[in-house]
């Protein structure tokens, strides 16, 4: 249970460790790894402005889908389905209030949320699966499955958390921004969690990973989680975002190498 | 009757249906079916003489009254009244008719129709005589486009049962006589009625015209 | 079992009676439905505690072959179970909603009919003798064919109505083959005289009876190659039947092929459940790509029948193989995987056609195109078909996601339990089942926000009010079921675990509670502690700056079209463009631009083209024999007789 | 890849004493109330690893409603009245108005053009002017750093 804490305490930290990582590679010093603490503080303590044609799913979302990433900290070492489609809860709720104030960013930024999970999903299930029956290997070898189910389950994860080959979490730019568009009508309080939802997102990823990918250790768990955010934020400086239509291809890949994962180990 | 008459009778009667197949005059036809008819009320007779079966003495009267006189007789003032054309054209030309008739009867006496014609193994070749009668009779039927003669191959076709039922020892089932009797009466108010009305909607007898109610 | 089908038959004759009067009509129709409803609830849950097969032979010899016996055990009770359970609710929404047909159209024969259908139900999942059996089955579908047909005024819905008829008498045919082949070898039409006689059969005819029996109740299930009348005849039904029909009706299908494949042909080759498996992923992947493409909300939703009898199929094929494999705990797990998702489909997909039957009773329309912003007018419903689009997309609290998940189950034991080629084709479900999740929850996002969200997209919205209380009640006990299913799935997923080990298992009432205490947590810190003091301000949406219209927002079609381009290859969509310009010759100042898009359907043109000219050029040739000359025809039979005899002799 | 390495452990230390004094969140939303594109230069120039205002906490935002800070540039011409005050409106309070450039103070060189309605104060309330034709990239990051002093100093800065 305590992760139920821990997860919601330091997932500003590790945004605030990427963006820190990408300022050093443009070569800028950047905000504090503390930042985005600050800026959840502030947004806190706004009003809010909300849409004459938003109705009460709009309103709730925020708390729906920040509890639900709440929820599925809380059973990360349970089953692996339930984690999965609890994170499904918080897409669906996402994309709905992205559709309801009827920007056209909001319908967009759903529709390419939607698509993009659904490709995600099969990888994602694979991917866990093959790990959590690592052991069940039974003919011995389990370092290429794991290697493969690895790499399958990282371009998950930035599927998920529409990290840098998928969208990009800074930009604004309408033509490119998938998970932004859906935040974009939100303010004060209903933005604070939604943006504190998206962190948690992020961290119970690089959780999963860490925990069942590196099982050296629960102390060890800090030092991969970082591992994770130096990863992101070295792709997110280095590579360029790919066009909406090259990413099912990236995902049917990350499908094919858990499949193939689960074909060799057993 | 021994063998030999009757063999002589089923001749007569093969001799008048091949007739009537190469027969070009309509009338001709119906006289040949008179003379059947006529052949088959003798055979009926004389199989009332053997088995002393009163109600054989009632069909026989009934066959000689429908047949023989009724039939040719409504046929004969059918045409009259309507002017029929006597031409009744056949499909095939006559030399091909008689190779037909030819294998027919070929077929009838055959091997293979062994089991039928030996119902009674005495009457051997006279089942085999009146199974290729009905064989021809039925191609008579095909092988007629006017509709006329067509109802007088249909009537050989029944005589030419009635005459294998005989010789097959069936003629003591009452019931088969009447429902031939019956038969034969229903056929022909449907044959007058039918030709009258073809002949007022076609103008002729022809089954060829008849094509166009088709499409 | 007689006195359930005595009350549905006084309900149908009756309503035929007081067709006069339009509403007391509706009224003794439903509450009749009610009735025998409550009455099969009470039958079947009796049946279930106390475990009692009971057997009702009516007439013995009446005819040889033909005896009208009823055979009740544990599998028909379940399916009884559902089926009262669909009519409770439909015929509780129907009071309200057969009101609009009122002038129109004549209730007493939708009550006739309804009643019809419902007996046609009981009789198949109940009958144990094949004759008394395709009675049924006929009764049934011709039931359900006057009731597709019901609103005649829309020329759509009779030829939608012909296109049910022909498929399911074409199943039917091969259904009758089937028996046919099984009475030519056990010499009798009882299910238990086949099922003892089932050694005798020769393997090979044992394979060419599982494929029709699988053609025939495929088409009634609706399968991928055989589901074209689906999508076509469900939507046309008024919707309350559709619910009926989407919900229970494709399932008899199901039924009767766990009958015959679980039950009557017990030693059962391997390929037969990984066939099954097979046609399971295909019909569920096709199924939810074609749902995506639509944008009639009752189309969208026959096509989701389509893709959930795929994964009840899956689970179906799962348990079968692992028959064949003797693996009696992993058979069993599969098999409740499949009839909990039967009853869990059951429950969802009627709720989603009562809450599109409501929109479309006030839109009058089901193209999605023009629904928008409703929740403001229709909060219940909305929220009704929230939640059934949250079971349907097997979404945690609700019980789409129990069935599905121990459909994972099982399909991850197989691949962990068996080798090579069988788990290869585990694996490619298994995957297929994944991909069908994440598009279903695409599609139901698609559907539900473009349905009930934003701002309405066509001018003359604005009478709509929300739906009568009687579909409300209806929608609302299903949606409770739904969550109460849910919940309580605990027994059913230990049962189906009883002997099997299972690497991880959930257990949904602490899930629900935990879920429930952090959303309060969560707004009672959010919403009260943090920010007292602050003010909520209602504005326009922001839009840069610009007016925005109803058409600045997403439609249906948009939507989806991301996801139709990605799997162009199955989909094949086309785009159309025709402009037209202010004068002819001057090509630049074009007046308007209409922009088409469709889809083309595979099947059509794949599958049934082809069939429809090869049938085509066959009866070409053999209508020259139809020459019309009748001495041909002499020709004919002259001919056939000596050919006979010759046979003969 | 290893000249980018080696390049990161070089940047100059100096600047980090700024910094320190200052840091709390602002998000900024520019608004081009008909600008000539110089001032936007400069804003530009503000998110560059020279002047670097994320050190400060302070970035640019998509959408007013996400803003603390709206950031007006140009004289306000006749169509961008309305979007501006549709974006003022939607800017959630406590908020803050900026005007850069004396374009925005009263039109500035395209004052009495028909084009022009007059300065941004005409249209919306405003709070804090930075002068210059364009302020350069330093002036308008000191003048940005000031109004956070104030706002830390005083914090019933309350519109």
């Amino acid at each position: 249970m305590n992760m139920i804490i821990l997860i919601p305490l330091f997932s500003p930290l590790c945004i605030g460790i990427i963006k820190k990582i990408k300022a050093i590679f443009q070569n800028r010093i950047g905000a504090s790894i503390f930042q985005p603490y600050r800026d959840l503080w502030k947004l806190f303590h706004k009003d809010e402005v909300i849409s004459r044609d938003a109705s009460w799913i709009f309103k709730f979302a925020p708390f729906i889908i920040f509890a639900v990433t709440l929820v599925a900290g809380a059973n990360l070492n349970g089953d692996i389905l339930l984690i999965i489609y609890t994170l499904a809860i918080g897409t669906f709720f996402l994309a709905l209030a992205g559709m309801d104030t009827g920007s056209a960013f909001g319908g967009f930024g759903s529709s390419r949320e939607m698509t993009v999970s659904a490709l995600a999903e099969g990888g994602f299930i694979f991917s866990l699966l093959t790990i959590s029956n690592i052991n069940l290997a039974s003919h011995g070898q389990s370092f290429l499955p794991g290697i493969l189910a690895f790499a399958g389950f990282f371009i998950v994860l930035l599927a998920e958390t529409a990290r840098f080959p998928f969208d990009n979490p800074a930009t604004h730019l309408e033509l490119t921004m998938i998970h932004e568009s859906m935040i974009l009508e939100y303010s004060g309080k209903r933005l604070a969690l939604m943006e504190w939802a998206s962190f948690n997102k992020f961290l119970i990823f690089c959780f999963l990973g860490a925990n069942l990918f590196f099982n050296f250790g629960f102390a060890f768990i800090p030092i991969i989680i970082f591992a994770f955010c130096f990863a992101v934020g070295f792709i997110e400086s280095t590579m360029a975002k790919f066009r909406f239509f090259r990413l099912p291809d990236l995902l049917i890949i990350s499908f094919i190498f858990n499949v193939v994962a689960i074909g060799l180990m057993f | 009757m021994n063998i030999l008459t009757l063999q002589y009778l089923l001749g007569v009667i093969f001799l008048t249906v091949v007739f009537s197949n190469i027969a070009k005059k309509k009338s001709a036809s119906i006289i040949g079916y008179g003379v059947q008819s006529m052949v088959v009320t003798i055979l009926i007779f004389d199989s009332y003489l053997k088995t002393g079966n009163l109600s054989l003495l009632f069909i026989v009267l009934l066959t000689f009254v429908v047949k023989v006189i009724l039939a040719p007789l409504f046929s004969l003032r059918l045409m009259k009244q309507h002017q029929v054309v006597f031409s009744a054209p056949t499909y095939l030309n006559t030399p091909l008719t008689f190779i037909i008739i030819a294998t027919l009867t070929a077929v009838a006496h055959s091997q293979k129709f062994y089991p039928l014609t030996t119902i009674i193994p005495a009457h051997q070749s006279l089942l085999a005589l009146a199974l290729s009668l009905i064989l021809i009779s039925f191609f008579l039927i095909v092988n007629r486009k006017g509709a006329l003669s067509q109802i007088i191959g249909v009537l050989t076709f029944e005589n030419s049962i009635v005459i294998f039922g005989l010789f097959a020892g069936l003629e003591q089932s009452v019931a088969l006589q009447i429902g031939i009797i019956f038969d034969i009466f229903v056929w022909i108010i449907i044959s007058t009625v039918f030709i009258s009305m073809i002949y007022k909607h076609f103008g002729s007898l022809d089954v060829t015209s008849m094509i166009d109610l088709r499409d | 079992m007689i006195n359930l089908i005595i009350i549905f038959l006084i309900g149908a004759f009756g309503s035929l009676i007081l067709q006069r009067d339009d509403r007391l009509a509706n009224i003794w129709s439903n509450s009749l439905a009610i009735i025998g409803a409550l009455w099969g609830l009470i039958f079947s849950i009796t049946n279930f505690l106390y475990r009692t097969n009971s057997t009702f032979i009516i007439g013995k010899n009446t005819l040889p072959i033909l005896s009208l016996s009823l055979k009740i055990d544990q599998l028909s009770t379940f399916f009884i179970f559902i089926i009262s359970l669909i009519t409770l609710f439909s015929s509780i929404y129907a009071l309200d909603y057969v009101k609009h047909y009122f002038k129109k159209y004549n209730i007493g024969a939708l009550g006739f009919f309804f009643h019809l259908f419902i007996v046609g139900m009981l009789l198949v999942v109940t009958s144990s003798n094949g004759i008394f059996f395709l009675i049924a089955w006929e009764i049934m579908s011709v039931a359900s064919y006057f009731l597709v047909i019901y609103d005649r005024n829309d020329l759509k819905n009779v030829q939608a109505g012909f296109t049910y008829l022909v498929m399911t008498h074409i199943g039917t045919v091969f259904i009758i083959i089937a028996f046919l082949i099984m009475y030519r070898f056990t010499g009798s039409f009882d299910f238990d005289a086949i099922k003892s006689g089932s050694l005798s059969i020769p393997q090979l005819m044992k394979n060419v009876i599982f494929i029709l029996a699988l053609i025939g109740f495929g088409t009634k299930a609706g399968i991928v190659p055989f589901h074209i009348w689906l999508p076509v005849a469900h939507p046309a039904a008024p919707s309350h039947v559709s619910a009926l029909m989407s919900g229970v009706m494709i399932k008899t299908g199901i039924y009767m092929m766990i009958r015959i494949f679980l039950d009557l042909m017990q030693p059962v080759p391997v390929w037969w459940g990984l066939l099954i498996l097979i046609i399971g992923s295909i019909s569920s992947l096709l199924g939810v790509l074609f749902a995506l493409t639509e944008h009639d909300i009752k189309k969208l939703l026959a096509y989701h029948s389509i893709e959930n009898i795929g994964i009840i199929l899956l689970g179906l094929g799962s348990s079968l193989t692992f028959t064949s494999l003797n693996m009696p705990g992993l058979a069993l797990l599969s098999l409740t995987a499949s009839l909990f998702h039967t009853l869990n489909h059951a429950t969802f997909k009627s709720l989603l056609f009562m809450g599109a039957g409501a929109v479309i009773k006030e839109t009058h329309t089901r193209n999605m195109e023009e629904y928008g912003g409703l929740i403001r007018y229709m909060p219940q419903t909305a929220l009704f078909f929230l939640v059934g689009s949250m079971a349907i997309s097997a979404l945690p609290p609700f019980n789409g996601f129990f069935s599905e998940w121990l459909t994972y189950q099982a399909l991850f034991q197989g691949i962990f339990t068996l080798d090579s080629t069988i788990k290869w084709i585990f694996i490619f479900a298994t995957g297929s089942l994944a991909f069908t999740g994440g598009l279903a929850l695409a599609c139901f996002v698609k559907a539900f926000g473009a349905t009930f969200l934003a701002r309405s997209r066509s001018e003359e919205k604005h009478q709509i009010k929300e739906a009568p209380l009687s579909l409300r009640i209806g929608m609302g006990g299903l949606s409770l079921l739904t969550l109460i299913l849910g919940i309580f799935s605990g027994k059913i997923i230990t049962f189906a675990q009883k002997n099997v080990h299972l690497s991880s298992s959930v257990s949904a009432p602490n899930f629900f509670l935990s879920f429930l205490v952090i959303i309060l947590a969560v707004i009672l810190i959010a919403r009260y502690l943090i920010n007292k003091n602050q003010k909520e301000i209602v504005s326009g949406t922001w839009d840069c700056g610009t007016t925005l219209g109803p058409r600045m927002e997403i439609t249906a079609t948009g939507f989806a079209r991301s996801i139709i381009l990605i799997f162009k290859g199955i989909l094949k969509p086309t785009i159309q463009h025709d402009i037209e310009y202010h004068d002819s010759e001057n090509r630049y100042l074009p007046k308007s631009k209409l922009v088409t898009l469709k889809v083309q359907d595979i099947h059509h043109s794949y599958f049934y083209q082809p069939l429809k000219q090869i049938i085509n050029i066959i009866s070409f040739k053999i209508k020259r024999t139809q020459s019309g000359i009748t001495n041909a025809y002499i020709l004919y039979i002259f001919i056939a007789l000596i050919v006979a005899l010759f046979f003969i002799l | 890849m290893f000249k980018l390495l080696s390049k990161i452990f070089k940047t100059p230390k100096k600047t980090i004493l700024v910094e320190k004094k200052i840091s709390g969140s602002l998000s900024i939303r520019q608004v081009d109330a008909g600008s000539d594109n110089a001032c936007e230069q400069e804003l530009v120039a503000l998110s560059n690893p020279i002047y670097d205002i994320e050190r400060f906490g302070i970035h640019f935002v998509a959408s007013p409603r996400h803003a603390d800070l709206l950031l007006v540039t140009g004289p306000v011409t006749r169509n961008m009245e309305g979007p501006l005050k549709k974006a003022y409106e939607a800017t959630p309070n406590p908020k803050i108005v900026v005007t850069v450039g004396d374009d925005a103070l009263d039109g500035g060189i395209y004052k009495d053009s028909y084009a022009v309605v007059g300065g941004v104060s005409k249209v919306i309330p405003v709070n804090y002017h930075i002068p210059g034709n364009p302020p350069s990239a330093k002036i308008i990051l000191s003048h940005l750093l000031k109004i956070m002093e104030i706002i830390k100093n005083n914090k019933e800065i309350r519109i």
